[in-house]
């Protein structure tokens, strides 16, 4: 037992506050978006150069003008406004976005971050990654707390190439939640369980150093 | 100084040679210079350096160019699910420099804006950062990223005046505008082209200095992922 | 998230204190944000760091501030005819860091696009490359220049849309839509607040993420030099 | 006897071309728009952030938000754009302009102007001349021969604080035309003498190494 790729978006969607200007990287991370409260203002930054991005179109509105970040189209709100990828990225290098979603291969205890390329595969390109965790001020990653061969994603040492060396606050996995001190050299802090996750799951599936710290009132989903 | 020319092939006409360095418009296939790259592919011009975000799909965009084997080398952020461009590079038919995308974007605008360096926070710790100068302000590591120039931009518009102002749509403006920057000769190719006088000199997203050589283009726009949502359906959000 | 504050003052609460850094958007008296300041006045607030293209002029924008003695230190490009603000510097009692009007601009981008410096030929050779890291690309000379931010930045726009979107109107835009990017705390004043919706999005040129708080002010847009042809007259080309 | 201002004005817009770009400096340099050619187009760069910039308003259409960067209120054209002070000194920076004519009150030899301050005097400020001069692809200056003093304005080597090093292309003065070749080590040279102007008037009031190179046809305005 586990949570969900539904459930860790569900989670992950509590990361944002009213008003935050955030992006969310393609695959799982954009699941986030269905999962922000009712009611809530979250303007969606996308890195092609959009902030307001809307949901899907109805098919008789399709613009081949109008895409996000992963080529999907997409509409626009009436708080849109399009800019060049140069403006784009001054709003992520700049450190305006208050949260980045992203998705992970390997996230060390110190926050490093690999999620670009694996040796021996080809690497298809960072696009806007190496950006969005050097620049937003908060950078979340959403995966499985285990790999596709068993191994732990959470580790000491990333050993696939870097996106971005401590950038990383807080990663939640199909195992639970874990806060990172990127500036510091302690170990991360379990700070949740997913349901039916024990402490023992999470010992025997984690690489990464890291103590126990969970939030009464958090545990489970 | 007339900078309205018939088509694409027109515009090109004594810019082109083997080994030149070209930049692209467009993300993806959204904002492509669509007309400019068929008449690259049909002037057969050879190993070209291309800088583009993404360099297209199988069979169309730049992906054109790729399969014609008229690539040599490329500086992109993201190659894309092109399967040739893929095997060209696995076996070392094509030269690649990946670079993150904020950084492309912002060597670009640095080649157009006579700033022949700057430093960056993206990528420290990487190896984008490898054998690149490491500087520390205020107690953080930055890297210097160089400025990138091309002989020839060919980008895309919405709209264009006769004096080469441009207007972008929607989400095509991407690299588009700090490409029209970079280059020695930069050509446009849009869908409308207006006397001068018909767009609000406060809406013009590139000034016509920046535009050498204008047509008004063709498009298909081919969409690379159609989503969307039923009329009837819950509003999910991309 | 409300953004839209009744006026300068409520606009300006609780994000003053002496010896801050603003910077303030305007070209002359082009473009000023006339409200914010009068209100900079009358909070007293004392030590300011301002930076700005040029201080107003005697009893008018900035000079406002340099007349009541509000201000420590100035980045600049260019003194303008205010004597006030001339005496005190003579007198040492108002210090002032020259920086090309273009490295200015160039600074003030970099403070809100995450880069801490970068390289430019401007004033190679000259007082203004002293003490600067020199370095050769491609055999020419340049100089480090560094990035400029404030804690506030007061800037004046056309027209806001509820989320902070702005649009400038004809040469007011000048130092505006990076000043909003390069603050702690970004307060634009304008001349409508419209509904989210009113405002085409291909047409925004600063984009509501960098604006933190808008308001509605009243200004009096006075005129430095009032130059104007007869209509009989033969054309004279400014 | 030698050129008015006006005939100095005249004589440098000699140097324009159709098409061109340009950015003309506050003062002498401006009444060069007012010898541009019948039917040429030139195109003027403000640097306050237009491109396009028209001549005086009348009176009954001045607008305090279309001002020019000597702070006139000025008109639009219909080909006319406005952007930010950024992106007008990409344009200059970037190398985009044409040519720029300044005022100086001294030209080295090699190509030295300073033009900004006099020490002992208050500085009020260099405006965008430094990144003029290091930026468009061709300088011009346009200024009297000799200073209040008497003293030549042509030197071998500035005595005041520069505004840029090896930058100028041109200098017209009120007795002729000398061209500098910025890159290398040679003296400038004369190519044109201004009506009533004699070489001894010249050598008697230039510091700076010059050859004589006048050209046959442009003798004289």
């Amino acid at each position: 037992m586990a949570w969900t790729r539904e459930q860790i978006a569900a989670r992950a969607a509590k990361e944002l506050r009213e008003g935050f200007y955030a992006n969310l990287g393609i695959g799982l991370p954009t699941h986030v978006a269905n999962y922000i409260p009712e009611g809530m203002k979250v303007i969606l930054h996308s890195e092609n150069g959009m902030l307001g991005m809307g949901p899907f179109p109805y098919e008789d509105e399709i613009d081949p003008d109008l895409t996000n970040a992963g080529k999907q189209t997409i509409s626009e709100l009436p708080y849109s406004s399009y800019f060049s990828s140069a403006e784009s990225f001054n709003i992520v290098r700049g450190g305006h976005l208050d949260l980045t979603i992203l998705g992970g291969m390997e996230v060390s205890q110190h926050g490093d971050l690999a999620n670009w390329m694996v040796p021996g595969k080809m690497a298809k390109g960072m696009g806007g990654a190496m950006d969005l965790v050097a620049g937003v001020k908060r950078c979340v990653v959403v995966m499985e707390h285990i790999n596709k061969d068993g191994e732990p994603k959470l580790v000491k040492k990333c050993s696939l190439p870097l996106t971005g060396m401590r950038v990383i606050d807080m990663v939640i996995t199909s195992h639970g939640v874990f806060e990172i001190d990127k500036h510091g050299n302690g170990p991360m802090r379990l700070i949740e369980l997913a349901k039916g996750v024990t402490l023992e799951d999470i010992r025997a599936h984690t690489d990464a150093d890291y103590i126990v710290a969970l939030k009464e009132e958090k545990v489970a989903a | 100084m007339n900078k309205v020319y018939k088509d694409a092939l027109s515009a090109l006409e004594g810019l082109t040679k083997d080994g030149i360095t070209i930049m692209s418009g467009g993300f993806g296939l959204c904002g492509i210079p669509e007309n400019s790259i068929a008449a690259l592919n049909k002037l057969g011009v050879q190993n070209l350096n291309i800088i583009a975000n993404t360099c297209g799909v199988d069979g169309f965009g730049l992906g054109i160019l790729v399969d014609a084997k008229q690539v040599k080398h490329v500086t992109t952020s993201y190659m894309g699910e092109n399967k040739e461009f893929g095997r060209q590079y696995l076996a070392g038919e094509i030269e690649v420099e990946f670079t993150p995308q904020g950084t492309l974007a912002e060597r670009i605008r640095a080649g157009g804006a006579g700033i022949p360096a700057f430093y960056t926070k993206t990528g420290v710790g990487t190896v984008v950062a490898e054998g690149k100068e490491h500087k520390i302000f205020n107690g953080e590591t930055y890297i210097l990223e160089r400025a990138l120039r091309a002989d020839i931009a060919i980008i895309k518009a919405w709209k264009a005046d006769e004096e080469g102002n441009l207007v972008y749509r929607k989400t095509t403006q991407n690299f588009n505008p700090q490409m029209a920057t970079a280059a020695t000769i930069t050509i446009a190719e849009v869908e409308e082209i207006v006397p001068c006088g018909e767009i609000d000199p406060d809406h013009i997203h590139t000034p016509g200095i920046y535009v050498d050589r204008i047509f008004k283009g063709s498009f298909e726009k081919r969409i690379e992922k159609r989503t969307f949502r039923k009329r009837e359906a819950i509003t999910e959000i991309a």
